[in-house]
């Protein structure tokens, strides 16, 4: 039973929605099903902020190593959300002054706007640069002429590098207007359009086909991994 | 040396990398930017609009992309701006939201103190629910949207007025940094009702290849990255700009310097590699 | 280099069998230097440690396992029940509390702090030492088992399945070349040996074993029968574990071959006797063959003195038998011993036998291919 | 009446499409003025016996129109401007326009169920504009099949059948063959590694929710590597960026424990909601690898930036890592840091591989086909527009050419619609 | 002990039925093995006392010598002296099935296999692997363990460092079982720990007084790394105190050796070892018995050993047959056979092991099988001889669509330079021949290989005396060991039957030919024993003698007592799936190298 209702739900919505595209008449159903799918998403935040409280309170208590973080996570995480839901230091919207909470929680000025532009935003974004210098020991350690592959491979990472920078257009602009295709740029570009596109586009058939027959699979109850079940 | 360089530590290639990015951005180091088609391709779908023409801004980032996207959906914001176009704004990804506060701040406050709220542009925000969203909006907006970023119901904003889905858009804008993103975007919303809808997008250097399949026929302009940006901005700039621009509009080209620099030392790190592969294949230790 | 063949299986009418009957470990042994015993009697007995479960706690409980010892609620040495609660942590302001219980019952043994481990040890396994044979205990080796003597009629096989069995001589076939159909076997042979003549069908095994003989004994076996019956090809001659309810022995080998007319004449002088039969076959340094034991009852009757013959010895006019193609299976008696070695067929070189065959032909034959059997 | 108000409220609701009719009006009187060369001559006769019809096998937005022509056999160098409107006193929007020799159209973007006026106008080479012919009222019908998609529904019939065909006769018996998978291979060796060096093994199951199918293909992959951490014993970790996949990652391992039979080793808590925010997630990945140095990782799943960074981190732990991913862009960052790379399909097809049961092996089977089907698609497209562009417009032979470039703009029009 | 001073050697190997004695003696002032003896074994009842047979055979060269070797308290007499005695005495025994030993690891393909390949490079047989990933439950194991009898147990698992808890784990599985050793009651069972040197104080804690606990270092310090000396080195330590002692007689023996006893296996791997690493040459040694086949491999110096239990030419017999399959077995055979009738013979065969084959097809249909019993033992070993596994792989982006496993086998038959056989099937056939005939079909040597036998087995003789006197050992390995059967040169490729495969060109030693193979085709040149030529090879596209595909190779012939034999029947060797076919085929090959009396003309 535990294995058979998901199913089924599987099978009807994806149903539901293969003939939402063919069937004019039922396009609205697939509308339905695809906001049925938002809420669950919505859902899924409560869950996720659950599973998260208990973790961490979990590490707490049995004090684990390195519990403090957590204990930085659970007070960062409930500051967060106090904040962001009373709506601290928001003034009231325009059109209901008399009203404290009609405010947006992310008004500019507000605490929670700081937290966000000097908390948050200063974090990720140096995660997100910390791909540079992988990128540069990566190229370091892995980007080796060993053969035919990697020496095209590599000839045509220097013209992209060169290509997306002035140094490209530097390089080869003594080129005359009728060799212009052999300028860095423009071979960047026709390698993206030409090269890059054929085989971006292989890829994405395998793939699209791959996706095609693992949604088959699931809708017919004959993948059911993501049910968590090999066997019963 | 040669020991030195075969067992370098990866801290000096970062100390390099470091200092690759620090001193162009110091020393403001800029370059001249040439525009490439499709770069040209995006500034021209913006042209051919009217002014009034409604144009949707997808703006699906966060701020880790923010470095590589912003400056490309501030030129966007302010092109959009100057043509006079009614701008809706929304967001599939949870920060989205406030990269449109960013912008509308920056942009629309800042230098075009004369647009109004609600009726020259509107901010839907953020909507849960990936692709599923556009999916729903592109054949029935209202279904999802009752109110805009802020809580307003939209009823009561003038310019959703007869707004019934975002095939009445002239143009989708979109500037993504992955999933939810431009892909979605194409696959659920311009491919079904090619007849109906044109986009052209921003995206980020690594999605770049993945959406050059889509052009020309589903996506008829593609910004690529920084690069991207600054050509872009370099056109909008060059047709509105005037005399002098503002800081903000030239961050693209402004990052274009790092990049150069970090790009020759990337280069110049994948040589030393290669020679030293080949110094060790001559001593027989790789066979 | 005198024992250059292959010496004969045994085949005997009178025979004073001796059987060391001991246990795999040390145990204790039932009976008493010079009881009689029957065949189904237990000899000796002892008690298998336990079957050990592992039960892991750190994992059970979500513990690192060096909490595991803190958090027992039954100690080293107690007897646990099935279901009975073994641990139980003491989380965390009344949260996070869990228990573990046991899956089987046995006696907590050892509790590890390293892997969180505690090993449940079952009731002791009973391990019995049936008498085989009957007959009279004349040693008992202390602690191990014991030896049986009995004055019997002996019959090695070549090769059997299955472990020991018991039963009732029956004659199934009326000739020594007779195949054993599956129409021999009748339902008054359940629980008999059932002794055939030639080869043993697939079909006569799987009614033999319908009907519930207990032994069943013929000349040969198909391979491919053999198989049909095992479910399996046997690659090594190491058998007597099967459980396949049915002891098979066949007496002279694969392929269509009749049983030795001594053998045949010999069970067939003792049917209705009781046997005892094992198939377990060992074709390795200490070769075990099968056997079939009719023991005397020596209150009744005495055994056929054993010929005085020294077996072993290859003489000219021995009877012989072909263990090896071309002449596999066929019988006959020794016409000379040359001395020197003779390049063979196959062109290597061996010591040979010439053998005139009961057809009277006179071939020659390597000596390791022939074996010597008693008339 | 009702029909009136609730067009009334239709016209006050599109604004935009107002816009788009002024827009198009503006483009074409700028398109006449350009045309230049006007040749003054008298305004060309009206088209006559203009029918409308619901355009079929849609789902009612299409009516299709035909009309006829007096004036010469065809209007030279003029077209004909398509026009409608919900009530004969509105403003007609333009719906688009014909050459001068075609007498038939199909107006799009209708609203279905309601009815309209069409009029059709002749124009000729001077942008002199004849007589107005309107047709009767007309509405589109929402249909039962949108025709537009038959091609594509065709298409998915057979990719689905031979799917279903193939799992039936893989079911049957019929053994089928897999290439072997290096990556997959190595699974065993990765969480050996671990078990070995006393380490963790992190699973990543990309950065997307259960609806992205990378997803899926990376929680099959899970219930592998879960259930050669179960046989061996070793610590598993499975932190995910979305709570459904986090329930889904520990429905799997359980099970995967389970059929390894060590059930009692399952530990929940080794698998949790981390945060949806991606480079927090990656913050916290970087931490959890630096202070417990994994000596397994498998990154299984739809990735972005993330890719580099951590598959970097864990090479320089020195652990064993295995990646598997779909998103092209990230594949030469796992190529280049991890031991080894599932590259797109092989990735879709690690479920087929791991499980080795018929259904997989089948629909793998299935997708081949799929790619027989659009490898004729390619072909076929190839060799025609090749053929059309050497027949040419003004080629050898412009029947063949019509042939031909008919046949490609069927294949792009209605087929790839 | 001079090693300038000893002229006279004498060796025995108690083997399990047989106990075989040599004497090698300095000639001319080279060493050269002089005279053998046999005798059962005495290890049983009613003797129970080795040494009963190792005088008897001891005694037998005596009398073939004119040597008195044993004087008259039957003791061998020590040091040689005009005409009497001998200068070392040495010995190797596999009496009472060998070594037998049970190992245990962490991980089946990682610590478990190091100590796999430990045990079986020491010569033991291993009986059972046990692994902390072993499919079996905790209890089930445990049972294993109780019922195996096994000399001695070799416990590993963990790199240095590593994990402990699965160590102990294992351990926890082994101290309840109470393993009982297979001889002696009353002696304690030998464990010999080699595993992670952070688990050692646990270890010794979980296991009681009821074992014997040895520590050396960890067998696999770092996954990357195997160090087997340790533990092999321990384990012929156990094998002598331990298992040798409650062997009967074997307390006596060991007073009379001036060399540790070894296991039979450990010293032929011994001998390998030594020769592959004095000529630098890739070797590869199989002995082919009646129930079990040893191969033994040296390449790049790294020694493998695999035992493979099920595969021989007598008790097993049939059991190649079922693993082979009876179809594939009659590949090989050229005469019409039937089915039915050949697997009732092979049963027989296998109830009645003495026997030997009397006709020609019995002799044609033997050696088929041992194609398969060798082929399917080499593919065991090669599976075997792997490099190490879970080690961390260094790519670059060159590699993406190459991605290359560890764990890879390390036998390389085009590397491979010499190839020994020895067992009965081998050394025994009739023509030399059809052993490089067996030995060509089951090991599809490539390039250019040396074929040799050993002549009476006495690599393990050698492989002692090689820990004792290694120069004396090499002489008369190189002398008398080894007959030189010929050269087999083989291209690696596949083409159509008739293609060009490769031309050859040989000179020396009075022999000056040159010529074309094709596909398919199998050309016997005579080259005798002791002569060497000049060999140029070149392949054609798509084949490769060792150079790459191609490319051409300059090599030595040779010859022996078959000659060189070029064969130009691919690699992989792949036979007609049709029978008839495969039996013209097989017939051609027949008549090619001569191997049966029939082809004779």
């Amino acid at each position: 039973m535990k294995r058979n209702i998901p199913l089924l739900i599987t099978a009807f919505s994806g149903l539901v929605l293969i003939l939402a595209y063919f069937i004019p008449m039922t396009q609205s159903w697939g509308e339905v099903a695809a906001i049925w799918f938002d809420i669950l998403a919505s859902i899924a935040f409560i869950l996720g902020g659950g599973n998260l409280i208990k973790l961490h309170a979990r590490k707490m208590a049995l004090r684990q190593a390195g519990w403090a973080y957590s204990a930085i996570t659970l007070l960062a995480f409930a500051l967060t959300l106090f904040i962001g839901l009373s709506k601290i230091g928001v003034s009231p919207n325009l059109q209901f002054p008399d009203m404290a909470w009609s405010g947006h929680y992310r008004e500019s000025g507000a605490p929670f706007w700081w937290i966000y532009e000097y908390a948050f935003k200063p974090l990720t974004a140096t995660t997100f640069s910390m791909l540079a210098f992988y990128i540069a020991s990566a190229a370091f350690r892995a980007f080796r002429a060993k053969n035919l592959e990697a020496i095209l491979l590599l000839g045509t990472a220097f013209i992209i590098l060169l290509g997306r920078t002035f140094a490209g257009i530097i390089l080869t602009s003594w080129l005359p207007d009728s060799l212009a295709g052999l300028r860095i740029e423009n071979l960047t570009v026709e390698i993206m359009r030409v090269v890059n596109t054929a085989g971006s586009r292989a890829i994405m058939i395998g793939i699209a086909l791959g996706v095609a027959s693992t949604s088959l699979k699931v809708l017919l109850g004959v993948d059911r991994s993501y049910l968590g079940s090999g066997e019963e | 040396m040669y020991t030195f360089l075969k067992n370098l530590d990866r801290r000096w290639i970062f100390l390099l990398m470091f200092l690759a990015v620090a001193i162009p951005i110091l020393f403001e180091l800029q370059f001249p930017e040439h525009p490439t088609g499709l770069a040209q391709a995006v500034f021209d779908e913006i042209e051919a609009l009217q002014p009034g023409d409604p144009v949707l801004l997808a703006f699906d980032y966060d701020p880790a992309s923010e470095g590589e996207l912003g400056p490309m959906a501030t030129t966007f914001t302010y092109h959009c701006a100057k043509k006079g176009l009614k701008m809706y704004f929304m967001a599939l990804w949870p920060v989205g939201a406030q990269m449109i506060d960013d912008n509308i701040a920056k942009v629309i406050k800042a230098d075009f103190p004369e647009l109004e709220y609600g009726k020259d542009y509107v901010n839907l925000g953020y909507k849960s629910g990936y692709e599923g969203v556009i999916k729903v909006i592109v054949t029935n907006l209202r279904g999802l949207y009752t109110t805009d970023s802020y809580g307003t119901s939209i009823d009561s904003i003038p310019m959703m007025e007869g707004v019934t889905d975002i095939r009445q858009m002239k143009l989708l804008v979109n500037v993504s940094a992955g999933y939810p993103g431009t892909t979605e975007w194409v696959q659920y919303a311009i491919t079904p009702f090619s007849k109906d809808l044109r986009m052209v997008a921003g995206c980020t250097g690594i999605t770049a290849p993945l959406l050059y399949p889509y052009i020309p026929n589903q996506l008829p302009g593609l910004l690529g990255a920084i690069k991207g940006a600054a050509e872009y901005e370099q056109l909008v700039m060059d047709a509105y700009g005037g005399e002098k621009v503002d800081q903000k509009y030239m961050k693209a080209r402004q990052r274009m310097g790092p990049q150069l620099i970090a790009h020759l030392l990337i280069i110049g790190l994948i040589i030393v590699a290669n020679i030293l592969f080949f110094m060790e294949k001559r001593k027989g230790v790789v066979r | 280099m005198a024992h250059a063949y292959t010496p004969g299986l045994k085949v005997t009418e009178g025979a004073i069998l001796r059987r060391r009957r001991v246990l795999p470990i040390a145990g204790e042994v039932l009976v008493e230097a010079g009881a009689r015993v029957g065949a189904r009697d237990v000899v000796a007995e002892t008690f298998m440690p336990g079957d050990v479960t592992p039960v892991n706690l750190a994992n059970l409980l979500a513990l690192p396992p060096a909490d595991v010892p803190a958090c027992m609620l039954k100690q080293e040495g107690d007897w646990v029940e099935a279901g009975e609660i073994l641990a139980q942590t003491k989380g965390f302001w009344g949260f996070f509390k869990s228990e573990a219980t046991a899956k089987v019952s046995g006696r907590l043994e050892a509790v590890s702090s390293v892997t969180g481990q505690v090993m449940l040890r079952g009731n002791p396994l009973p391990v019995r030492v049936l008498a085989f044979i009957p007959g009279n205990i004349i040693e008992v080796i202390p602690g191990e088992g014991c030896v049986v003597e009995t004055e019997a009629v002996f019959v090695q096989g070549i090769f059997g399945i299955g472990g020991e069995a018991f039963g009732p001589i029956c004659m199934a076939c009326s000739s020594p070349d007779q195949t054993l159909e599956a129409e021999a076997i009748t339902p008054e042979m359940r629980g008999a040996v059932v002794v055939g003549g030639g080869r043993m069908t697939l079909a006569a095994i799987r009614a033999a074993k319908e009907v519930g003989v207990s032994a069943l004994i013929s000349g040969g076996i198909d391979d491919l029968d053999l198989q049909g019956f095992l479910g399996y090809d046997l690659g090594v001659a190491i058998t007597g574990s099967e459980r396949m309810g049915l002891t098979l022995v066949i007496t002279e080998g694969f392929g269509d071959i009749a049983m030795a007319k001594r053998t045949f004449a010999l069970l067939g002088k003792y049917a209705g006797r009781e046997a005892s039969v094992t198939g377990a076959t060992q074709i390795r340094a200490g070769v075990m063959r099968p056997e079939i034991v009719i023991a005397m009852d020596p209150d009744v009757e005495r055994s056929v003195p054993e010929t005085a013959r020294q077996d072993g010895l290859l003489e000219i006019d021995t009877t012989v038998r072909m263990i090896r193609d071309p002449y596999f299976g066929q019988i006959g008696k020794v016409h000379a011993l040359p001395a020197e070695p003779t390049v063979l067929a196959s062109g290597s070189k061996a010591r040979v036998v010439e053998v005139v065959l009961e057809t009277g032909e006179t071939v020659t034959v390597p000596r390791a291919n022939i074996e010597l059997i008693e008339e | 009446m009702a029909n009136m108000i609730s067009r009334e409220r239709l016209r006050r609701r599109l604004p935009a499409l107002w816009y788009g009719t002024w827009l198009l009006r503006t483009v074409f009187v700028f398109v006449f003025i350009a045309a230049g060369a006007a040749v003054v001559a008298a305004p060309p006769p009206a088209p006559t016996g203009l029918t409308a019809k619901d355009h079929g096998w849609d789902k009612g937005t299409a009516v299709d129109l035909v009309w006829e022509y007096p004036g010469e056999a065809a209007l030279d160098g003029g077209f004909f401007l398509i026009s409608y409107a919900m009530d004969l006193e509105d403003d007609f929007r333009i719906a688009g326009q014909t050459l001068g020799y075609e007498t038939v159209y199909t107006v799009n973007g209708l609203t279905p169920g309601v009815d309209y006026y069409f009029k059709v106008v002749a124009v000729n080479s001077a942008l002199e504009e004849s007589e107005a012919v309107v047709s009767e009222p007309v509405a589109g019908r929402l249909q039962w099949v949108d025709g537009s998609r038959i091609w594509f529904l065709i298409t998915v019939m057979i990719f689905c059948g031979s799917v279903v065909y193939f799992i039936r006769h893989a079911r049957k018996g019929r053994p089928l063959k897999v290439r072997k998978i290096a990556g997959l291979e190595a699974v065993d060796e990765a969480v050996g590694r671990a078990t070995e060096m006393g380490r963790s093994v992190i699973f990543v199951p990309g950065i997307q929710d259960m609806n992205d199918i990378q997803t899926i293909a990376g929680i099959n992959v899970l219930s592998r590597v879960a259930q050669i951490a179960a046989e061996n014993s070793a610590s598993l970790e499975v932190p995910t960026t979305r709570s459904l996949v986090m329930t889904t990652a520990r429905e799997t391992v359980q099970s995967a424990f389970l059929r390894a039979g060590r059930p009692e080793a399952y530990d929940e808590n080794k698998i949790n909601y981390i945060t949806d925010e991606q480079f927090g997630y990656v913050a916290y990945l970087q931490g959890q690898m630096v202070r417990e140095k994994p000596a397994a990782c498998f990154y299984m799943g739809a990735f972005f930036a993330e890719a580099l960074i951590l598959a970097e981190t864990g090479n320089s732990v020195g652990a064993i890592q295995v990646a598997g991913t779909a998103m092209p862009a990230q594949l030469p960052f796992f190529v280049a840091s991890c031991d080894y790379t599932l590259i797109g399909e092989e990735f879709f097809a690690a479920s087929a591989y791991l499980t080795g049961s018929p259904e997989e092996l089948g629909s793998l089977k299935g997708q081949d086909v799929g790619k027989v089907l659009v490898a004729i698609g390619i072909v076929l497209g190839v060799v025609f527009a090749t053929l059309a562009s050497i027949t040419g417009p003004e080629g050898l032979n412009l029947e063949s050419y019509h042939f031909f470039q008919g046949f490609v703009d069927y294949l792009q029009g209605t087929v790839l619609h | 002990m001079d090693l300038d001073k000893i002229n006279v050697i004498l060796a025995t190997d108690c083997g399990s039925t047989t106990t075989k004695a040599i004497l090698i003696e300095k000639v001319d002032g080279q060493f050269r093995q002089t005279y053998r003896g046999e005798a059962p074994t005495t290890v049983e009842e009613p003797f129970a006392d080795v040494t009963i047979g190792v005088v008897n055979a001891v005694t037998e060269i005596g009398e073939l010598a004119g040597r008195r070797l044993v004087d008259e308290q039957g003791r061998i007499i020590r040091p040689a002296s005009d005409g009497e005695g001998c200068d070392i005495y040495i010995s190797t025994s596999s009496a009472g099935g060998g070594l037998q030993m049970m190992v245990a690891g962490v991980i089946k393909q990682m610590t478990a296999e190091s100590a796999k390949r430990a045990a079986l490079g020491a010569g033991a047989i291993v009986m059972d692997v046990i692994a902390a990933n072993d499919p079996r439950k905790p209890h089930q194991q445990i049972q294993r363990i109780r019922e195996l009898r096994p000399d001695m147990i070799l416990v590993s698992g963990g790199v240095d460092g590593g994990t402990t808890t699965h160590v102990v784990q294992i351990a926890e599985l082994i101290a309840p079982a109470k393993p009982r050793p297979r001889f002696g009651n009353e002696y304690k069972m030998p464990v010999i720990y080699a595993g992670n040197r952070d688990a050692r104080p646990l270890i010794e804690k979980t296991f009681d007084e009821s074992v014997d606990l040895k520590i050396v270092d960890n067998l696999r310090p770092v996954l990357e790394q195997e160090n087997l000396g340790p533990a092999r080195d321990m384990i012929h330590d156990v094998f002598l105190e331990h298992v040798m002692a409650h062997a009967p007689g074997y307390d006596k023996l060991i007073t009379w050796t001036d060399a540790p006893i070894m296991p039979t296996p450990g010293a032929v791997g011994n001998i390998l070892q030594a020769i592959a690493d004095r000529d630098g040459i890739n070797a590869v040694g199989v002995d082919i018995g009646g129930a079990t086949t040893d191969v033994f491999s040296v390449f790049n110096g790294t020694f493998n050993r695999t035992v493979s239990a099920n595969l021989g030419m007598s008790y097993s017999i049939s059991n190649v047959c079922a693993e082979a399959t009876m179809e594939r077995v009659l590949k090989w055979v050229h005469l019409p056979m039937e089915d039915r009738e050949l697997r009732n013979r092979v049963k027989n065969k296998m109830i009645r092991p003495t026997t030997i084959p009397q006709s020609l097809e019995a002799l044609v249909f033997e050696q088929a099988v041992a194609r398969e019993a060798l082929r399917l033992a080499y593919k065991q070993h090669k599976e075997f001889a792997t490099t190490l596994k879970g080690v961390q792989q260094q790519r670059t982006v060159g590699d993406t669509f190459s991605q290359r496993m560890s764990g890879l086998t390390i036998v390389d038959n085009m590397a491979m330079d010499l190839l020994v056989a020895s067992g009965g099937v081998l050394s025994h056939a009739p023509r030399m021949a059809q052993t490089v005939a067996m030995l060509m079909d089951a090991f599809e040597p490539e390039g250019v290989t040396y074929l040799a036998k050993d002549s009476i087995f006495m690599m393990p003789h050698l492989g002692v005396l090689a820990q004792v006197h290694p120069d004396a050992a090499m002489e008369v390995f190189e002398r008398d060991c080894l007959i030189y059967l010929g050269t087999c040169v083989a291209a690696k490729g596949v083409s159509k039957p008739g293609k060009p495969c490769f031309k050859y060109r040989l000179h020396g030693s009075g022999l000056d030919e040159a010529g074309e193979i094709r596909f398919g085709e199998l050309k016997l040149i005579p080259f005798g024993p002791g002569q060497e030529a000049e060999l140029e090879l070149e392949p054609a596209r798509g084949f490769d003698l060792g150079a790459g595909s191609g490319k051409r190779v300059q090599s030595k012939a040779r010859g022996g007592t078959v000659g060189i034999v070029l064969d130009g029947r691919g690699r992989p060797l792949v036979l007609p799936e049709d029978p008839a076919q495969c039996r013209t085929l097989m017939g051609d090959w027949v008549k090619v190298l001569g191997l049966y009396a029939d082809s004779d003309q």
